[in-house]
């Protein structure tokens, strides 16, 4: 088989959960974009094991250690998101800005006038 | 070697590409539906795309815990946490951010880079799948993983015990003085 | 007998220390203000006793270095410092135990009375140094003692202005003063006092003008001549027994004794001696002229000890330098004495004017036979000893030859002229106190307003050598021989001549003559109106000038004070509109920054991972690019 | 073996296995009716056809065929409609690779055989999730809520019972593991046929642990909007779902085909007694048990059952090294 076939594929997976990340506002949607990102590593983590013939099974080992560790963090982050949405009534990552400045130091107008990425209009 | 061609392409690697255009697919499908059931449900679509990507690939135990882990554990998660935070059915607006451009702009970037890249490196790389079988099997695959890997694998148990722990530890992150702390749909029933 | 000079030095700071520590307990402050002045006084003595004639002897030991250079603590005694130090610690022992009574009662006694321990400390530390930079220290260490004294009233503008002005003018004088001395140590290879003698002595300094042209600033500023003599009769401001310490013994003395210990490094530049011979013409003179027109007591001494210090400094101009000595302590006596006097009189009366006193000779016999001893030395008539201090002065520069020659024609008639003037405030000064109406009382020979004997006593002792020093001048050249001849201890550039201090006939006859002059016209002027001050009519238009110190201040303010504030004002426009539109303008431009940036701030994760991702694009494109190109 | 014969074999073997797919579940359903009636006293279901009833199942057949197949308005149509099928393919799946003879009487004779069927019976809890979803129903929402909680919980004990037969084996192939049975294995992995039984039927959401679709509070839970045939394809779904879990367990703790007699060539009798005899034990446990609260079955699965094949995984170890 062409080594192109399988790594094309995990590149563009890649690039679909990268956007994913970056552009879903639900915590689960960002997670489920995660699981993309995570299988396009793993994909490529086989395809590179059998291209380069390892011998000592890394890649497909590996693969299974990061299916074991997407499992345990999707866990988490389900927790997580779970207890976000517990204490705020949404799960909803566009409202949590908790790292940007009070509101009360910009100005409840000023952020009104944001857009989701809290930049002004 | 000389035997490969593009234009000749061997029954493994017409299924795998069809396949993965089903991967593509229902991916895309996932980051971009407003429906979020939807989403999750086009995912296990993926996962099960993977798998079978991984048997094509010759990672026969690989693909099967695929399914299981993904399957049968980490989707149900999803669509636990989907119904316990009240996903709507039908399209939900606002799922993704309003300007998207900057994200597009990273996920093209990073396909072209990537693909441009991969290309580059290994357009004349040839392997056989049939190789990785042995590997692949359960049989193959446990003496990697105990002859080669057991102390990573011990740290993964580690990991995994952490995990749910930390889990256990969230959920029942509540204090007295918290007052009720009731799932909505349970406020609800 | 090092170790005693060392002691006598140590013992006035330890009281000072006590002072300070104990509170104001009345008693305590006594004791440990004078006894261990006393002793100190004790100590001098012994050390000038057990010395004698002979040499110099220097102890040290090494407390630090500085580069090449080590400091080392410890005294050196010669005859100049014995003879010095005794002066110092008898005054201070009497200004010490005058204060007692004089300023016993005030809440700020016990301040005031560590103050002057320490000023008595740092005094004998300029002494008995072995050490330029041990030296130096006592030097500024009298300068900051004399800014708290002389601001002892601090409640009153008056004083905290002379304070200050003292302050300032000593230390405008200091700074060339300290690199004086840096260029002096460093040229003499040693920052010892007997290395850097014995180098000058061997002509071994490459620019003994420049440095002595930067010591004899620190001297002008300390010793108060011109052009930076206007801060001392600004320091009355003080209690009269500091002006008493100041003026005799301790501060002003510092001055002339520093350049007669570092005599031989003066006698290599006679440009400067000429300087020196001029600025002591012009302040003799003036001061004395400034003292005759003051209406204010204390002003008249502060003046004549100006004018007096400035024949010491024109003394040693002319190669006097055992003569200048002389006067010093001669001066440091019978000025102690003078200024106590003049307290007990003002304390009394209850004023410094002039005016208000009168007839007081029945009232306080003890006080009036004093100040008349001191106003007899003050003014030069034989043979109290004044009078021999002043003829040795003149003397030396009524025979000065060679490279002295111009300097001693200059203070030999500035000298003679300020005898006249000397002998004409002196005579007002006693008419006026003590002679004629007293001003309020009509029944002025009643009642005697006599101080406590702890001030009479300390006039007592002080007049004893004030009248009877001369004495030493009888002994031909005893007391050069005990000093170190004309040109240091050493004695090797221009030879140990005997010095001797026998008045000479010419100058004796022409300066009494100028005494007699000076003081019979005063006397005509009194004879005609007893209530009337004498100057007035005597000086004429000119007094309103003197009285004001030629309007000194009003000249410094002109070309100091004023560039000062506009340059002042200057930096403070380019301060707050240059410098701080910068700082401004950074802080306006950060907040603009921070503006902009704040919309990048939006705290979503998403945006910050977008960007993130980008700048890893750009790279990873970037390392890809170069990859493909080479 | 010519390539023609091969997939001649293998449409066989697919056509068969379909067959018992869809013949088996109804004669277990059959059974249900049957074995419940008498159990319950009912009459009902005695009626029709005449003899104890024998054509009831018939009766529910056509009517679940005859009625109409609703699609609420606030559902979610399409996920909604594919929810029922979800439910079945699985079981269908799974029945592909587990033997019920010895040599080649098993569908697929998968090296990972015992995986493949944990995995796709895993898939099939996915179905119920999204009909409780899908069906725009607050009490088929809490169905899917409860289904999915529940299936967590039991996946693990299962699994790991799973594991201990396939440790005692040392393979993860169903012919290989029952040709390494021996008689011995009957106690040996008694406590993990328990606890793989047990968890087996709170995956089915079967009585006792059928608090899903529990219908005295939820209506019927994931199902309560399905009308007709989706209906009955649920229904389907269960039952073979039983088929499956009963076949996995003679299978794997019961010694499959081998009997005391003619195990080569009636092996597949055996397999089909002990299958039926376990499914019976399902259908005795719906009418004997009562219902579990949900925190009383959350606790049993942590509790009791993850300690209990914890506990056979260590026995299977200690036994294997010795």
């Amino acid at each position: 088989m062409h080594a192109l076939y399988p790594l094309i594929l995990g590149a563009l997976l890649f690039s679909l959960g990268l956007y994913g990340v970056l552009a879903r506002r639900s915590a689960i949607a960002v997670l489920m974009a995660l699981e993309l990102l995570l299988n396009a590593v793993t994909l490529n983590l086989v395809a590179y094991g059998s291209i380069l013939r390892d011998r000592y099974g890394t890649g497909q080992v590996f693969t299974l250690f990061i299916i074991t560790v997407a499992a345990a963090e999707t866990g988490l982050g389900l927790a997580i998101v779970l207890l976000l949405y517990r204490q705020r009534a949404t799960a909803d990552l566009g409202v949590q800005r908790e790292l940007a400045e009070p509101v009360e130091s910009f100005g409840a107008d000023e952020l009104a006038a944001t857009d989701d990425y809290g930049v002004l209009r | 070697m000389a035997t490969h061609s593009y234009l000749s392409p061997t029954g493994v690697e017409i299924a795998f590409v069809l396949v993965g255009l089903v991967v593509l697919g229902s991916g895309l499908l996932v980051v971009t539906l407003k429906n979020l059931v939807h989403a999750a449900l086009w995912l296990i679509v993926c996962m099960g795309g993977i798998g079978i990507e991984y048997l094509l690939l010759g990672a026969e135990m690989v693909a099967w815990i695929q399914v299981l882990i993904y399957g049968g554990a980490v989707i149900v998660l999803f669509l636990f946490g989907l119904m316990l935070t009240k996903a709507p059915i039908g399209r939900t607006e606002e799922l993704d951010v309003a300007h998207r451009w900057p994200a597009v702009l990273v996920g093209l970037g990073a396909a072209g880079t990537l693909v441009t890249v991969t290309v580059q490196a290994y357009q004349h790389t040839w392997f056989e799948p049939r190789d990785a079988l042995a590997l692949g099997s359960s049989e193959g695959l446990g003496t990697a993983l105990f002859h080669y890997w057991v102390l990573p694998f011990e740290a993964l148990s580690v990991l995994l015990l952490a995990a749910l722990v930390g889990a256990i530890a969230l959920s029942r992150a509540r204090r007295e003085d918290d007052g009720p702390d009731e799932l909505p749909g349970e406020a609800q029933a | 007998m090092n170790t005693l000079a060392f002691a006598s030095l140590l013992l006035p700071a330890f009281g000072s220390a006590v002072t300070f520590a104990g509170g104001r307990d009345l008693r305590h402050v006594k004791f440990w203000s004078t006894a261990p002045i006393a002793l100190a006084l004790v100590g001098t003595i012994l050390v000038a006793i057990s010395h004698g004639t002979g040499g110099t002897s220097t102890e040290t030991y090494t407390i630090g270095t500085a580069g090449e250079f080590h400091i080392e603590i410890g005294t050196r005694v010669s005859g100049l410092a014995a003879l010095t130090a005794v002066l110092v610690a008898a005054v201070a022992l009497c200004v010490q135990s005058y204060s007692t009574s004089y300023l016993g009662g005030e809440p700020r006694y016990a301040s005031y009375a560590a103050l002057i321990s320490l000023f008595t400390a740092a005094m004998l530390t300029v002494v008995y140094a072995a050490d330029l930079i041990v030296l130096l220290i006592g030097w500024e260490v009298m300068g900051a003692c004399s800014y708290f004294l002389i601001g002892h009233y601090w409640e009153r503008e008056i004083a905290r202005a002379a304070s200050i002005k003292a302050f300032l003018m000593t230390v405008a004088g200091d700074v060339p003063f300290l690199f004086g001395l840096i260029a002096l140590g460093v040229q003499a290879g040693s920052f010892q006092v007997h290395d850097v003698i014995a180098s000058a002595d061997g002509n071994a300094l490459s620019h003994p003008g420049w440095i002595a042209a930067l010591l004899l600033c620190g001297v002008l500023g300390k010793s108060a001549q011109f052009p930076l003599h206007s801060w001392l009769p600004d320091a009355m401001a003080g209690p009269t027994p500091i002006s008493a310490l100041i003026h005799a013994a301790t501060m002003v003395a510092a001055g002339i004794y520093l350049v007669a210990l570092l005599y031989p490094v003066f006698v290599l530049a006679p440009d400067v001696l000429v300087v020196m011979a001029v600025i002591a013409a012009i302040t003799m003179l003036g001061a004395a002229l400034c003292a005759l027109a003051q209406t204010d007591v204390k002003r008249i001494l502060a003046y004549s000890t100006v004018s007096q210090l400035a024949y010491m400094l024109g003394g040693l101009a002319v190669n006097g330098r055992s003569q200048a000595v002389y006067l010093l302590i001669v001066h440091g006596f019978f000025k102690a004495l003078l200024f106590l006097a003049a307290g007990v009189v003002i304390h009394r009366v209850g004023s410094n004017e002039l005016s208000r006193m009168g007839g007081l000779r029945f009232r306080m016999p003890v006080a009036y036979t004093t100040m008349t001893i001191g106003l007899l030395a003050l003014a030069g008539v034989p043979p109290l000893s004044g009078f021999f201090g002043k003829e040795a002065v003149l003397g030396a520069a009524y025979n000065a030859t060679g490279e002295f020659a111009v300097p001693g024609r200059i203070v030999l008639v500035a000298g003679l002229i300020t005898a006249g003037v000397t002998a004409a405030y002196a005579l007002r000064l006693w008419l006026g106190m003590f002679h004629g109406p007293f001003p309020d009382a009509p029944h002025e020979h009643e009642e005697r307003i006599e101080a406590p004997q702890t001030e009479l006593i300390p006039l007592v002792l002080l007049a004893i050598p004030a009248a009877l020093l001369g004495v030493v001048a009888l002994f031909g050249n005893g007391f050069s021989q005990v000093v170190g001849g004309a040109s240091g201890e050493s004695g090797s550039l221009l030879g140990a001549f005997a010095v001797d201090l026998w008045p000479g006939g010419m100058t004796t006859l022409l300066s009494l003559l100028f005494v007699l002059g000076g003081a019979g016209l005063v006397y005509l002027f009194w004879r005609r109106d007893p209530k009337a001050d004498p100057a007035v009519p005597l000086l004429g238009s000119l007094r309103g000038l003197l009285l004001d110190g030629f309007r000194f201040d009003a000249l410094i303010g002109l070309a100091v004070v004023r560039p000062v504030r506009a340059a002042a004002k200057l930096v403070a426009f380019l301060d707050e509109n240059v410098v701080d539109a910068y700082v401004r303008g950074s802080g306006v431009g950060a907040r603009g920054l921070g503006t902009v940036l704040r919309r990048l701030q939006t705290g979503s994760v998403q945006f910050y991972l977008t960007c993130l991702f980008l700048g890893v694009l750009v790279m990873a494109a970037v390392y890809a690019y170069v990859g493909t190109v080479s | 073996m010519s390539s023609l014969s091969w997939w001649l074999e293998v449409a066989l073997r697919i056509v068969v296995i379909f067959a018992a797919f869809l013949v088996v579940p109804l004669v277990v359903g059959q059974m249900e009716h049957k074995a419940m009636a008498h159990m319950q006293g009912r009459l009902g279901p005695m009626e029709a056809g005449g003899f104890h009833g024998w054509a009831q199942l018939i009766a529910d057949g056509v009517k679940f065929a005859q009625k109409e197949s609703v699609v609420p308005d606030a559902a979610d149509r399409t996920v909604f409609q594919i929810a029922p099928a979800v439910a079945l393919i699985p079981y269908l799946l799974a029945l592909l690779v587990i033997p019920i003879g010895p040599g080649t009487q098993v569908g697929v004779a998968l090296d990972l055989g015992l995986f493949f069927a944990l995995a796709v019976m895993g898939l099939a809890v996915i179905g119920p999730l999204m009909a409780g979803w899908s069906s725009g129903n607050k009490y088929s929402l809490l169905g899917g809520l409860r289904s999915a909680a529940q299936l967590m919980a039991y996946e693990l004990p299962m699994l790991l019972s799973a594991a201990s037969v396939a440790m005692a084996a040392g393979t993860l192939s169903l012919p290989g593991i029952l040709d390494a049975w021996h008689w011995y294995w009957l106690p040996w992995q008694l406590i993990g046929g328990f606890v793989f039984f047990t968890a087996g039927l709170a995956e089915l959401q079967r009585p006792p642990f059928d608090m899903p679709v529990a219908d005295s509070e939820l209506i019927f839970g994931a199902f309560t909007e399905y009308t007709g045939l989706r209906f009955a394809l649920f229904l389907l779904a269960e039952y073979a779902g039983i088929v499956v879990l009963c076949l996995l367990t003679s299978v794997l703790y019961l010694g499959g085909w081998h009997g005391p007699f003619a195990e080569q060539h009636l092996g597949w009798v055996w397999t089909l007694v002990k299958t039926f005899l376990l499914a019976f034990v399902v259908i005795w446990l719906r009418v004997s048990y009562p219902r579990l609260r949900a925190d009383q079955l959350q606790k049993f699965a942590w509790t009791v059952l993850i300690p209990l094949s914890l506990a056979q995984l260590a026995i299977t170890g200690v036994v294997r090294v010795l």
